[in-house]
């Protein structure tokens, strides 16, 4: 028994977009100590970390066009890795713009915050890069442990705390159950690889039941990360409890990477075997009722946050289609390239939307419920309008991106044949469409005093009006986003 | 010796069926008590489960890869009941309660 | 523009024109000046009608038509119609009688309307209706026609409630509209089978088309068609069934009673089924129709008219009778006595109602006969003249209502397409007519004076006279053109029957057995006699012995009470046609509308909302549950994949 | 250029409008609109009525990995329902001079974009595109009613909102799959409606899961709710009672026409044997709207669900029109959808007109208003008139034909819409008297005190075009028809192999070849 095991500085490289989160996410906090605990200036601590973020985009531009696995495989460097680790940075860039002029956020911990946050990131990075399913764990718990810590130390004091514990404790648990699935898929393949594991599945996934029950465990381990039903229950506590930005930037970031890691395994072709149908079978059921569940759900809040809480279950059931049609038929059907194109369409609507409830928080404790909207459009016209087209592209409306999204979604499914999801799709955006229109209405047609978005959040209202006009622009000009995504997908993967 | 004899018996099949009873009392410990440091417990219960398996499959299938990975989960599941109990600790001393049943705020 | 075109364009743009000054300026008082350009319009048109018959005189009998085609209306595939307009033998009689009798009536009008508030917008609409009546009878096809016919319809409704503050009288104009379209839908139907049958809606064309008498192997769509027209003419011309606007319709002002539901548009029904003659003759079953309707609706009114206390309104029942005449008239094939009974009635009719319009006029808008009486002394020539009409209608010998009516008796008797009962019904009728006509006469100018304390009638100024008179000249000498064969044989000179020579040409024609001239003048006498008898009862009854009316009105008892209260019809109509519909659309909306469909929407989203709160209570905060779910899912999942 | 300028022109509009002083926004959108309508105006030097193919091309690539074109075209179905769009903003914007009176800047806006979404939908060639400005015309329409609505204005944007959206919704998993089959039979994917139009689509009569049938009702459902047909019409009444005039007389002038304009595009040409399978279904619906929408109309108590169970109604027509597929009919429906446009239109203006002065549209409220109004009264009588398709007027001539059309296809069905001839008459002349004949009511009297009942010359103004086109209209359909006849020939004639073709002989722009761009 041998270990073979190589090492070059040159993934070190590859690897660096990480590496500059990690350090710069040190930066303030030393800062923070060297000063002697005194929470220093929240803007410069800021700007540390969004150097980081900006440099770790930079990097992962230049990165762009490289198509390797590095670290003995267990990383891959693709088009992928670069276009969702720049859509996780931009999630985290927003989200640290958001948090430093959130009351929730910008207390006392705030290098804290930035710290786990660019670590959080970084965990991200690692997720949607992982061509292992030891590597995959790791991104996932160091993006998950970021994340409770991150909703515990809101300023918020009663809500964010039950968020961050019962998060912690169904995070650890949907872990536990992930991680078993990696182990009978470790001793049933003979390795964590994700090109190995292809590489057998087609026999594995017939002759060994422990194979499939691996693939089962690792399933809804994943499936709870991107809260499929019924694995959802968590997403809507947690994201009402957690503060704005950070909501935003789980809903955005940490769903992109798990989808992606999800694409990563289906696309290794472990669920084409015959054996494997049952489970697409399952899939498909569960996304359906992602897709209902979150959707009827939603119709029925009042919390703007738990709102889009809800709807980002039904996202993550739109995607699933794409995912499902990705895992029966590769990319000529278009599967995981809707899947891919949802997913940044969905971070630019969903960080963008909950920016604009962080911006309207008054104080660390305060819940922007569909009533406190009221008005909106008369006192800050453009957060509204902001606003109003952030949600018409989450209900897919055109001209937005989201629309585009849906349309490649269902394109994906019409082409697998899966017309009933297509359908279930259109009426699950029927229903959705009456609860994205509810703040809108409120916006627009009612003139009672709500809400304010407070004068000096500029930095918050351009980040946000960066994610409406580019949800516009990218609508109107999708082309070039998709063929990125398309080239992305082509390569070594 | 004897022992030894009745341990090579034991196949990767009481292995992994000890890892899954484990891991299946870690599940219902989740389930079912109230105590937010039993929980935690519990969590650990269901890792070290799935460490066993890790193990065992390393040492039937002859790969030292689960052994190394035995050596990554160990540490995040430190790291992980690091976190969980400075969660517990500053709920209790928040709320001087650590019973599960007392947050249900966020509902509905 | 040839001379031709010069002369349709003069005819029908003068009363256009007139209406385009008068109603851009409808707030006008000066009734004078609007009332003379309207007049003045109308008599343009006059003068260019008559120079077109003239122009039509002097072509050969089978060539007397003059067209003109202005533009091309509507081209669509295989279907074309022209704003063209067709002149020739029976609507050369038409555009005289409308323009002749409408330019009397609006000089008429210039009196009568003297003093009411808006002149100008009346004269407005008396000269459009001027225009769509030309419009129907000089159209060339069908469908021009039926603009005119729904353009008359249109002015009939502004007309009748043109005194819309009295909600009764906008109610008349409304439901003569409606009543109308009942009758236009059918016309409708009638074009499209024409048109899908025969490939044009031209008059001449089609009749051309339409295969002989001998070749009836294919008259399903023609008896159809023809009953369908037909439809149209009961409404327009207010036969059975859809007779009842038109006594709603003496609300308006007397004189649009006299030119609209006298002379003119009421008689578009008739006049479409002379021009239709050639179609109607190969669909005898269509022809029975029309004359079994025209003579029930001839004796129905009469017996309603019987009864009437409303001086306009046993005119109007009077009219309906008549029209029945004509139509039982076009049913026997004896279009050319429909024609002419249409002429003769336009005349006495119109004279009548301007009469009656002198009357109430002198009444102060007083239309009840029960308070007027004597006024023959006060009203000379309002009587005189009214006499002449009273002689022409009940049928006194040589008169035009003789002539015209006498000839339609013996066609409906004599005709192959006839019955002696249709005869028999039509005589009756007269009695009826003979009766009512002369209570009338007796309790408007005869007799004792009953008129309230404070009005004082008097003759009616010149202007409404002079046209009393010409048409109390043209009641009596207008039948003349259309001399039945046996009275002109007895007549020195032998006066030929004009009218059947003019319009020969122009007809169709059903085989008339020859009777005798002893039959012919055994019915006209047993007719006349009936008549003279009835009239002599009326007389009796209301001048001589006033106390007897009622006495007879109670030994008919019920019967009387039917026909006082027209037969109830109104009532059953608005019971159990209107009602059942208005509630109906009631049930509809609050059932259909409300009830089904939008519960239905409402029931789909109290679904979504439904499981909105189950999933709600699903998700009760309690995380041991959440990871139940969780344990649930995997659960399931290992299930279905690994075992089920 | 100029079919993109139409369209793009009113976007700058809208967001020009934004920029300006409160006070300069209304005579300076109606100066917009009038250029508007007079670049569409350019129409008719460039269009060429006697060709039946697609004019003013415009092609471009826009997503070409899967074959979606910006493609704009002109043929003579959509050319006169360009000019009714652009030729109703002016008017809207004249006739709301007061009656919106907070907010202008946003109104303004609203409208023009809507106007672009409106030309877009009647101009685009490709499904996507197509789709695209169909559902986003819904935007502004949903803020319009629901900004600038009436009391129950929130209840009917949502409804008209996710009606609208509910049955659109299918059609784009029908675009979707059309667009493959594209791919499985030309080899590519496209949304070009000239490639769909190539398509082969299976269909197997009498089995409703065939695809051409599928794809056929899922085209048509979207289509159905939008004219609206019954029974899919309930969210019509609603939207009208409560959109302000403007938003009325753009939703039923305009709105209600994308959907029939979509059947005359998409299904009729598209789909030929699963229409002609399902044309009774079709008619059948039509005919029941046009009696049921006359029979509920006639015991409306307010006068705007009145007119807008009358579009119930109108529409009706305009969908057997479309189906009795003969000259007759389609030509009918098609210039029935014009006079729908204009009289209809009027009638929300009018209707809006008294409402600005009395603040009520009881019908019961209301009586003897001719003697206190009297031009309003003429005016409001020649729609009327035009409404219930009295001849002289447009009404007549779109209503005839397609009687006429209906009864050489289906002569029963006909007998039974011809019915809605009286019906319309009677809930119109009915309402006629009771608001405006009888003696004053005291709601009237009370405000006549206050003069001013009668039209203003602003007002007038914007009648006088409506009243113009009304007989203009229907003594000369040939001025209008001419333009659409060959268009309409051709679909029926080859509608069982129907194609278009790019006819650029009479413009000097240049066509890019979808093949070529990829």
């Amino acid at each position: 028994m041998e270990i073979s095991f190589s090492f070059r500085w040159v993934d070190v490289l590859l690897l660096m977009p990480v590496v500059v989160l990690a350090v710069s996410s040190m930066v303030p906090l030393l800062i923070k100590v060297m000063s002697g605990g005194r929470e220093p200036n929240s803007f410069a601590t800021m700007c540390y970390g969004l150097a980081g973020v900006i440099a770790a985009a930079g990097w992962l531009i230049s990165m762009e066009g490289t198509r390797r696995v590095a670290f003995d495989g267990a990383l891959v460097f693709d088009g992928l890795s670069t276009l969702i680790g720049l859509a996780i940075v931009f999630a985290a860039g927003v989200a640290l713009v958001f948090s430093r002029e959130n009351f929730a956020t910008n207390t006392d911990q705030f290098s804290e915050h930035v710290f786990l946050m660019l670590n959080a990131a970084a965990g991200m990075l690692l997720v949607s890069w992982a061509n292992d399913l030891i590597f995959f764990f790791i991104g996932i718990e160091l993006m998950s442990l970021c994340l409770y810590v991150l909703i515990a130390i809101s300023g918020e004091s009663r809500l964010s705390k039950e968020a961050a514990f019962k998060y912690f404790l169904l995070g650890s648990f949907a872990s536990a159950i992930l991680l078993y699935g990696v182990a009978f898929v470790f001793g049933t393949a003979g390795s964590t690889n994700l090109q190995v594991i292809a590489e057998q599945s087609q026999d594995l996934i017939s002759s060994n039941r422990l194979f499939l029950l691996g693939l089962i465990f690792l399933v809804v381990g994943i499936a709870f990360k991107v809260s499929i039903f019924p694995l959802h229950a968590w997403t809507p506590d947690v994201y009402q409890g957690a503060p704005t930005p950070v909501t935003g930037f789980m809903a955005t970031g940490a769903k992109a990477a798990t989808f992606v890691l999800f694409l990563r395994l289906v696309m290794t072709s472990a669920f084409a075997a015959d054996q494997a149908n049952r489970l697409i079978e399952i899939i498909q059921w569960m996304a359906a009722l992602t897709i209902l569940a979150g959707n009827i759900a939603a119709v029925m809040q009042t919390s703007v946050k738990r709102m889009l809480a809800y709807s980002s279950v039904a996202h993550s059931g739109y995607i699933m289609i794409g995912l499902i049609v990705a895992s029966i038929g590769g990319e000529q059907l278009g599967g995981s390239s809707s899947v891919i194109f949802y997913l940044v369409a969905y971070t630019l609507m969903t960080i963008g939307a909950f920016g604009v409830l962080s911006l309207l928080e008054k104080d660390e404790d305060s819940q922007i419920h569909v009533e406190d909207l009221r008005g909106l459009a008369k006192r800050s016209p453009w957060m509204a309008l902001c606003l109003t087209v952030l949600l018409l592209s989450l209900a897919g409306i055109p001209p937005m991106v989201g629309f585009f999204g849906k349309f490649f979604i269902f394109s994906a499914a019409v082409k697998a044949g899966l017309y009933w999801l297509a359908v279930w799709g259109v009426i699950g955006s029927v229903v959705s469409v009456y609860y994205y229109l509810r703040p809108i209405m409120q916006m627009y047609m009612r003139d009672e005093v709500g809400a304010e978005v407070c004068g000096d959040r500029y930095l918050s209202i351009g980040a946000v009006s960066v994610a409406a006009i580019a949800v516009v622009v990218v609508g109107l000009f999708s082309s070039p986003l998709y063929q990125a995504v398309l080239n992305a997908l082509r390569g070594p993967t | 010796m004897p022992s030894i004899e009745s341990l090579n018996q034991i196949g990767l099949n009481h292995y992994l069926a000890l890892s899954a009873i484990i891991f299946s009392f870690g599940m219902i410990g989740v389930l079912m008590r109230k105590n937010v440091i039993v929980m935690l417990m519990s969590i650990e219960l269901m890792l070290n489960a799935v460490n066993l398996s890790f193990i065992a499959f390393s040492n039937f299938t002859a790969n030292l890869n689960g052994q190394i990975m035995v050596f990554f989960v160990m540490t995040i599941a430190a790291a992980e009941a690091g976190v969980g109990l400075a969660i517990a600790v500053m709920i209790y001393k928040k709320f001087k309660e650590i019973n599960i049943r007392y947050f249900e705020q966020l509902r509905g | 523009m040839d001379q031709n075109s010069l002369l349709f364009a003069i005819l029908l743009g003068a009363p256009l024109v007139g209406f385009f000054i008068n109603g851009l300026n409808f707030r006008s008082h000066n009734s004078k000046l609007s009332g003379s350009i309207a007049t003045g319009a109308a008599i343009i048109s006059f003068i260019a009608a008559a120079l077109l018959v003239k122009e039509l005189i002097h072509l050969p009998p089978e060539a007397r038509q003059i067209k003109s085609s202005f533009f091309s209306w509507m081209a669509v595939g295989d279907f074309s119609v022209d704003a063209a307009f067709l002149v020739d033998a029976i609507s050369a009689i038409m555009i005289l009688v409308i323009t002749g009798v409408g330019s009397l009536i609006h000089l008429f009008s210039v009196g009568y309307m003297a003093h009411d508030e808006k002149p100008a917008k009346y004269f407005a609409y008396l000269n459009l209706f001027l225009f769509n009546m030309l419009l129907l009878v000089l159209g060339d096809n069908l469908l021009v026609m039926f603009v005119g016919w729904e353009g008359v319809g249109l002015c009939s409704y502004l007309l009748i409630g043109f005194w819309y503050t009295d909600p009764a009288k906008a109610a008349a104009g409304m439901k003569a509209f409606i009543t109308n379209r009942i009758g236009d839908a059918g016309f409708l139907i009638g074009i499209f089978i024409l048109f899908l049958t025969f490939g044009t809606v031209t008059f001449t064309d089609l009749l051309s088309r339409l295969p002989s008498v001998a070749e009836v192997g294919w008259t399903g769509p023609i008896t159809l068609a023809s009953l369908a027209l037909f439809i149209g003419a009961t409404g327009k011309s207010a036969q059975m069934p859809l007779y009842v606007w038109l006594p709603d319709a003496m609300a308006g002002p007397t004189p649009v009673s006299a030119l609209i539901h006298a002379a003119t548009m009421v008689t578009a029904g008739v006049y479409m089924i002379v021009r239709l003659s050639g179609l109607f003759v190969l669909a005898p079953n269509a022809m029975l129709v029309v004359a079994c309707v025209g003579a029930f609706t001839a004796l129905f009114a009469a017996t309603i008219g019987l009864t009437q206390w409303d001086i306009k309104k046993v005119l109007a029942y009077s009219t309906v009778s008549q029209l029945g005449y004509m139509f039982l008239a076009a049913g026997v094939g004896a279009f050319g006595a429909a024609m002419f009974h249409l002429m003769t009635h336009a005349f006495f009719k119109a004279l009548m109602f301007l009469g009656s319009g002198s009357v109430i006029h002198a009444m102060h808008e007083e239309q009840d006969i029960r308070k007027m009486g004597g006024l023959r002394k006060q009203m000379p020539i309002t009587h005189a003249t009214f006499f002449v009409g009273w002689l022409a209608i009940i049928g006194f010998p040589m008169l035009s209502g003789f002539m015209s009516k006498d000839e339609i008796l013996w066609k409906s008797y004599s005709s192959s397409a006839g019955h002696p009962l249709l005869w028999f019904v039509g005589v009756v009728a007269a009695a009826c007519t003979s009766f009512y006509m002369t209570r009338l006469m007796a309790l408007t100018f005869w007799g004792g004076s009953r008129v309230p304390k404070e009005t004082h009638p008097h003759e009616s100024p010149p202007t409404m006279t002079i046209p009393l008179i010409v048409l109390g000249i043209l009641s009596l000498v207008g039948g003349w053109i259309g001399i039945p064969h046996v009275i002109g044989a007895l007549i020195p000179g032998h006066p030929e029957n004009y009218l059947e020579h003019w319009l020969a040409p122009a007809l169709a024609t059903v085989p008339m057995e020859e009777g005798s001239s002893i039959l012919e003048f055994s019915l006209m006498g047993i007719s006349v006699s009936l008549a003279a008898i009835a009239a002599w009862f009326a007389f009796d009854f209301y001048v001589v012995h006033p106390e007897r009316p009622k006495a007879v009105a109670a030994w008919f008892g019920r019967f009387y009470e039917a026909v006082s209260n027209k037969y109830w019809v109104d009532e059953i109509y608005q019971a159990r046609i209107i009602q059942p519909i208005v509630d109906g659309s009631k049930a509809l909306w609050a059932y259909v509308d409300v009830g089904f469909v939008d519960r239905l929407t409402y029931f789909a989203s109290d679904v979504v909302l439904g499981a909105g709160g189950m999933l709600r209570s699903m998700q009760n905060g309690r995380t041991q549950q959440y990871a139940l779910y969780i344990a649930l899912g995997l659960a399931i999942t290992i299930y279905w994949v690994l075992v089920g | 250029m100029l079919l993109s300028a139409l369209i793009f022109l009113p976007v700058l509009f809208g967001l020009a409008v934004l920029a300006l002083p409160k006070q300069l926004v209304r005579p300076v959108s109606l100066a917009l609109s009038l250029v508007h309508f007079i670049a569409s105006l350019l129409l008719f030097r460039n269009f060429d009525p006697t060709s039946a193919g697609l004019q003013l091309v415009e092609q471009k690539p826009w997503m070409p990995d899967i074959g979606i074109t910006y493609f704009l075209g002109l043929d003579g179905i959509s050319f006169w329902l360009v000019i009714l769009t652009t030729f109703l903003t002016p008017l809207v914007i004249l006739g709301s001079w007061k009656s919106i009176d907070h907010k202008i800047k946003g109104f303004h806006s609203a409208l023009f974009f809507l106007t672009a979404t409106m030309v877009g939908s009647f101009l685009a060639l490709d499904g996507i595109l197509f789709y695209i400005f169909f559902e986003a015309s819904l935007i502004p329409m949903y803020f319009m009613i629901g900004i600038w609505g009436g009391a129950r204005r929130l209840y009917a944007t949502v409804k008209f909102f996710i009606y609208t959206m509910f049955g659109s919704l299918f059609m784009l998993v029908a675009i979707v799959a059309l667009m493959f089959m594209a791919e499985q039979q030309l080899g590519q994917m496209s949304s070009s409606l000239l490639d769909w139009y190539k398509l082969e689509i299976p269909f197997v009569g009498g089995e409703l899961l065939s695809t051409q049938t599928l794809l056929m009702f899922a085209f048509a459902l979207a289509f159905a709710i939008k004219v609206p047909m019954f029974p899919f019409h309930t969210w019509l009444p609603d939207a009208h009672v409560e959109a302000p005039t403007p938003g009325s007389v753009i939703l039923a002038a305009v709105m209600l026409k994308m959907g029939t304009y979509g059947f005359l595009r998409f299904v009729l040409p598209m789909f030929p044997e699963a229409v002609d399978y399902w044309t009774w279904l079709f008619i059948f619906l039509g005919v029941v709207g046009i009696v049921y929408g006359a029979l509920v109309a006639m015991v409306q108590p307010d006068i705007k669900k009145l007119v807008a169970y009358s579009s119930v109604s109108h529409m009706g027509y305009v969908i057997v029109g479309l189906f009795a597929m003969n000259a007759f009919g389609t030509t009918g429906g098609l210039y029935q959808m014009l006079n729908h446009g204009v009289s209809t239109g009027a009638l929300f203006l009018l209707v809006g007109m008294i409402y600005e002065r009395t603040h009520s549209r009881e019908v019961n409220a209301y009586g003897g208003l001719a003697k206190v109004a009297p031009w309003y009264t003429i005016i409001f009588l020649i729609v009327t008139m035009s409404s219930i398709a009295v001849p002289m007027t447009n009404g007549f001539v779109g209503e005839f034909l397609i009687l006429l059309g209906l009864f050489k296809a289906h002569p029963i069905f006909a007998i039974i819409a011809t019915t809605g001839v009286v019906l319309g008459a009677t809930y119109m002349l009915w309402m006629v008297k009771r608001v405006f004949f009888g003696p004053e009511s005291a709601m009237v009297k009370e405000h006549a005190a206050h003069g001013g009942m009668d039209l203003n010359w602003r007002e007038k103004l914007v009648m006088a075009p409506l009243v113009t086109l009304i007989f203009w209209m229907g003594l000369f359909p040939n001025h209008f028809l001419n333009y659409s006849k060959s268009s309409i020939d051709h679909l029926l004639e080859n509608r069982m192999h129907y194609q278009l073709q790019v006819d650029n002989s009479s413009s000097p722009l240049k066509v890019v070849d979808q093949r070529g761009v990829n």
